[in-house]
C-alpha cells in the first residue's frame, strides 16, 4: 500500500465522522484532503482559524487576503463571514466547532496527543492545534499507522511533549479506527485483510475489540 | 490635528529594543511599507508579538531574517527556518504560545484586564510557571496580558479619523493589537473621507488610532 | 433544514424555570415579539440575564412587571419600579453585575474561558465571595463565566444561513449573547438571501444562530 | 444660588477640563450638560457606553435604535462607529477613555466615590459606572456642593456603598474645584464671593489650599 494510498484512505474514512450541519475545523496536510470526500448529501461548514467560517476552495481569482490557515489561497462560500482572531479562537474554545480533524505524531490510550514539537529536531510551534483539541466537540486524528521508520504512533504513553491531554476521541488510520474511552482505546473497525493480531504488532497501546467491529467503512 | 503621514515619517517612530505588535497571519494583513523602513532604518532589539514569524522574504519574517529580532512571541515558527536556526544558536528568544492564548493576551492587555482562565495548555508545556486555578471543578491557567510601544496595523481602508475597515482574512489580529498599544499606526491601502465608512461597519474606531499611512503616498 | 420559524413556533422552546439572555439596553435592541410570545404563554420562573430590567412597559421589563422572572442578573434596574418593589418584597433575586464585567461574564461563558481578572469593583460590595488575585502588583477580582439556555437577539437583518447584521446602538449584548447559550434564536427586521451579507460585514455568524424569526410573518 | 444656576456653573466649569482629541465619557443627568459648554476650538470624541463613539445631538430625525447611554434619541457625528458591548466596556477599562464625568452622591478625600445606591431607599445599581471609574484616565465629580437636606456631600469617608476606591481625579461643585492627591483634597479654585472658612463649613472633609488657589474659572 503505497503512502498516498494510506492517506486517501484515511481522508475517506473521516470524512463519514461528519455530520450535516457541522461546523469542521481542518489541520493543515492530511486533514486537508477530507473536504475532497465529503458525501454529496452532508452539507458542513468549514471553519478557518485565521478569521472566518465558510471556508470553501479557491476558485482561480487571486485574492492575497483571502487564504486559509495554511496559508494558501482559499474560497468563501455563499454565506461566509469573516472576523478576527480572538473571535475566531472564541468560537473554537467556546465549543462552537462540533469536529476538529488534526494530525499526530503520537497517540496514546489516554487520549494524549502530541503533534506540535519533537525536541532538538523540530519546534514549529503549536499554532492553534493546543485551542483546537481542548475547544472542539469531536477532536479525531488522522494520520498514518506507524511513523516512516515503521515505528509505533499509537503509543501507551505519548513521548512527546503534549498538545492536549485526555483530548482525543478518535483515531483514523489507513489501518483501522479507534475510539477512546474512558477505559482506553477501542478498535472499532479494521481494514478489509488485516487481522487483529497483526494490527496488534504494530501500536504500542493495548485496545480492547469492540463487540460491534466491523470492516473499514469508506470503501 | 491631522493624523495622516507619510511613509518616511514611520521612522520617528521607531527605536531600538521596541516592543511591537504586528498585525498578520502568515504575511497576510501585514504592513509591508512599515515593515520596509524598520528594516531600511535597521532598527535592532525588536521584541515582535504576532501570530508566527511568516516567511522569510514576507512581512515579519524578514525582520527575522534580518536579525533585527531578539524576542518573538509567536504562536508559529514553522514556516520561517531563520527563526528555528536563531533559535538553536540562541540568538534569538522565541516564546511559544497557542494562538488562542495569544489573541486573548493581547485583547486583555487592551481591555484594561489582569488576565483569564483558558483551558488550553492543561497538561502541556504550556502549563510552565503558570497559576492553576479550578472553576466549577474544571482546571485553567492564569493567563496575563500582553502590550506593546507600538501595533503596526494593516487595513483595507481608513477614513482621516482613523476608522479601520479589513479585507477578508487580512483582518486576523489586526484589530486587536489596535487596542493594545501605546501608540498604533496603521498602513491601508485608501484612505476615505469621514463619513464614507458606515458606523455599523467600522471594525476598529478612529479612536485608537494614532497614524495613517496611505500605500498610495501623501 | 431552514432556520426559520414563525414567532408561533417560538412557544416550543420555552419552559418554566428557563436561563433566559435578551439583547437589549433599555429596551433598545431586545426582540420584542419574543417578549410577547413569553407573555402570551406565561413562562414561570424565569433567570434573566440583560443589561437592565428596562421599563414596565418594553423588552424584558414586561417579563419583570408580569412577575415571570424570579431571578435578574443585570447591570441596573433603575428604569424599572417594579423590579426595586418586588426586589424589597423579596418576590425576585436581583444580582447586580457592573455592565463590563457583565458583559465579559457573557463572553467568557461563550468563549470556553473559566474566568477573567477585573479591577472594576475592588473594594466595593461587587468584591463578596470572590476571589481576589495580585497581577503585577495590582489587584483584580475573578469574575466567572455566565451562559444560558437560550439566547433571544434582536436584529437587523439575517441571511438565510442566519448571518446577523444589527443597527446602530440596538447592537450592545446580542452578538455577545448569541456565543453563550445552547440555543440561539433571532428576531430580526428583515431576511435576505444568502450572499447579500458582505462576509466582512457580518457581525454574528450564522453558526451561532440556531433559528430566525422575521418580523414581518413567515 | 438657584439649583439650576448650580448645575449650569458646574457643567461650564467642567468642560474647560477637556483637551482637544480627548475620548471622553458623560454620566447621564447633569454630566450630560458639559456637552453644551465645550469652547468652539476643542473637539472632543464622546463615548456612550452602550456602544459607540462619537455620540451627537439628536438632529431630530427619529432613530429608535439610536441613543445614548441614558436611552434617550442620540446623534452619531460623521465618523461616528458603533460597537457590541464587550467592545465598550474593553474601550473604557483598557484607558481608551480619557474622561468620564460622572455625579456623585458622596465623595471623600482618598478619592472614594459613592454613586450608585442608598441602602434601603435606592437601589438603581451600578451600570457601567464601576467600570468607568476604574478605566477612565481621569475622573471628575460633577456634582451641587451640599446633598438637597444641607447636609455635606465631600466627606472624611464615604458613608454609602462604594463605587470605586481611590478613583477620583477632580471633584466641581458650584463652589469649588477641588483636586484629589495622596494628601488629599487640594482646593484649586473657590467661586467668587466664597470665602474658604465658609466653605470648610460646609465641607466635612478637610482640605488644603493649593498656593496657585484662583478664582472658580468659567465664567
Amino acid at each position: 500500500m503505497k503512502s498516498l494510498d494510506a492517506k486517501a484512505i484515511i481522508a475517506r474514512r473521516v470524512a463519514l465522522e461528519l455530520r450535516d450541519g457541522d461546523v469542521v475545523n481542518l489541520g493543515i496536510g492530511l486533514p486537508t484532503m477530507v473536504a475532497g470526500y465529503l458525501p454529496q448529501e452532508v452539507h458542513v461548514v468549514f471553519h478557518s482559524e485565521n478569521g472566518f467560517v465558510g471556508l470553501g476552495p479557491a476558485d482561480g481569482t487571486i485574492n492575497p487576503n483571502l487564504v486559509n490557515a495554511g496559508g494558501q489561497p482559499a474560497g468563501a462560500i455563499p454565506g461566509a463571514a469573516m472576523f478576527d482572531s480572538a473571535m475566531s479562537f472564541a468560537l473554537i474554545r467556546g465549543g462552537h466547532v462540533d469536529v476538529t480533524v488534526l494530525g499526530g505524531l503520537q497517540v496514546d490510550s489516554d487520549g494524549n496527543l502530541s503533534n506540535w514539537m519533537v525536541p532538538g529536531k523540530m519546534v514549529p510551534g503549536m499554532g492553534g492545534a493546543m485551542d483546537l483539541v481542548v475547544g472542539a466537540k469531536k477532536v479525531i486524528i488522522a494520520m498514518e499507522h506507524c511513523a516512516k521508520d515503521g515505528s509505533a504512533k499509537i503509543l501507551n504513553k505519548c513521548t512527546l511533549p503534549l498538545t492536549g491531554k485526555a483530548v482525543v476521541t478518535m483515531i483514523v488510520t489507513e489501518l483501522a479506527v479507534f475510539k477512546i474511552s474512558k477505559d482506553g482505546l477501542i478498535l472499532e473497525e479494521i481494514a478489509e485483510g488485516v487481522c487483529i493480531e497483526a494490527l496488534r504488532s504494530i501500536t504500542e497501546a493495548g485496545f480492547n475489540v469492540s463487540p460491534t467491529i466491523q470492516t473499514m467503512q469508506g470503501f | 490635528m491631522s493624523k495622516l503621514i507619510c511613509i518616511e515619517q514611520v521612522a520617528e517612530f521607531l527605536y531600538d529594543g521596541m516592543v511591537a505588535m504586528f498585525g498578520g497571519f502568515l504575511g497576510v494583513g501585514t504592513p509591508e511599507e512599515i515593515i520596509q523602513v524598520m528594516i531600511d532604518n535597521s532598527v535592532s532589539n525588536i521584541t515582535l508579538i504576532a501570530n508566527d514569524t511568516s516567511f522569510v522574504d514576507k512581512g515579519v519574517g524578514k525582520l527575522i531574517a534580518n536579525r533585527q529580532v531578539t524576542k518573538a512571541i509567536v504562536s508559529h515558527i514553522g514556516t520561517n527556518p531563520s527563526t528555528g536556526k536563531q533559535m538553536i544558536a540562541n540568538e534569538i528568544e522565541v516564546e511559544l504560545v497557542p494562538q488562542g492564548t495569544l489573541i486573548e493576551r493581547i485583547r486583555c492587555g487592551g481591555s484594561g484586564l489582569g488576565g483569564f482562565l483558558t483551558p488550553t495548555g492543561i497538561g502541556t508545556m504550556v502549563e510552565k510557571g503558570k497559576q492553576k486555578l479550578v472553576v466549577d471543578e474544571k482546571e485553567y491557567l492564569l493567563e496575563t496580558p500582553l502590550r506593546a510601544n507600538i501595533a503596526f496595523i494593516k487595513a483595507k481602508a481608513a477614513d482621516r479619523a482613523g476608522n479601520l475597515i479589513y479585507d477578508k482574512t487580512a483582518r486576523n489580529f489586526n484589530p486587536l493589537i489596535a487596542m493594545a498599544a501605546d501608540m498604533v499606526i496603521a498602513e491601508v491601502d485608501e484612505i476615505v473621507e469621514i463619513g464614507a465608512i458606515d458606523p455599523d461597519q467600522v471594525i476598529t474606531p478612529g479612536i485608537l488610532v494614532d497614524k495613517i499611512i496611505c500605500k498610495r503616498g501623501c
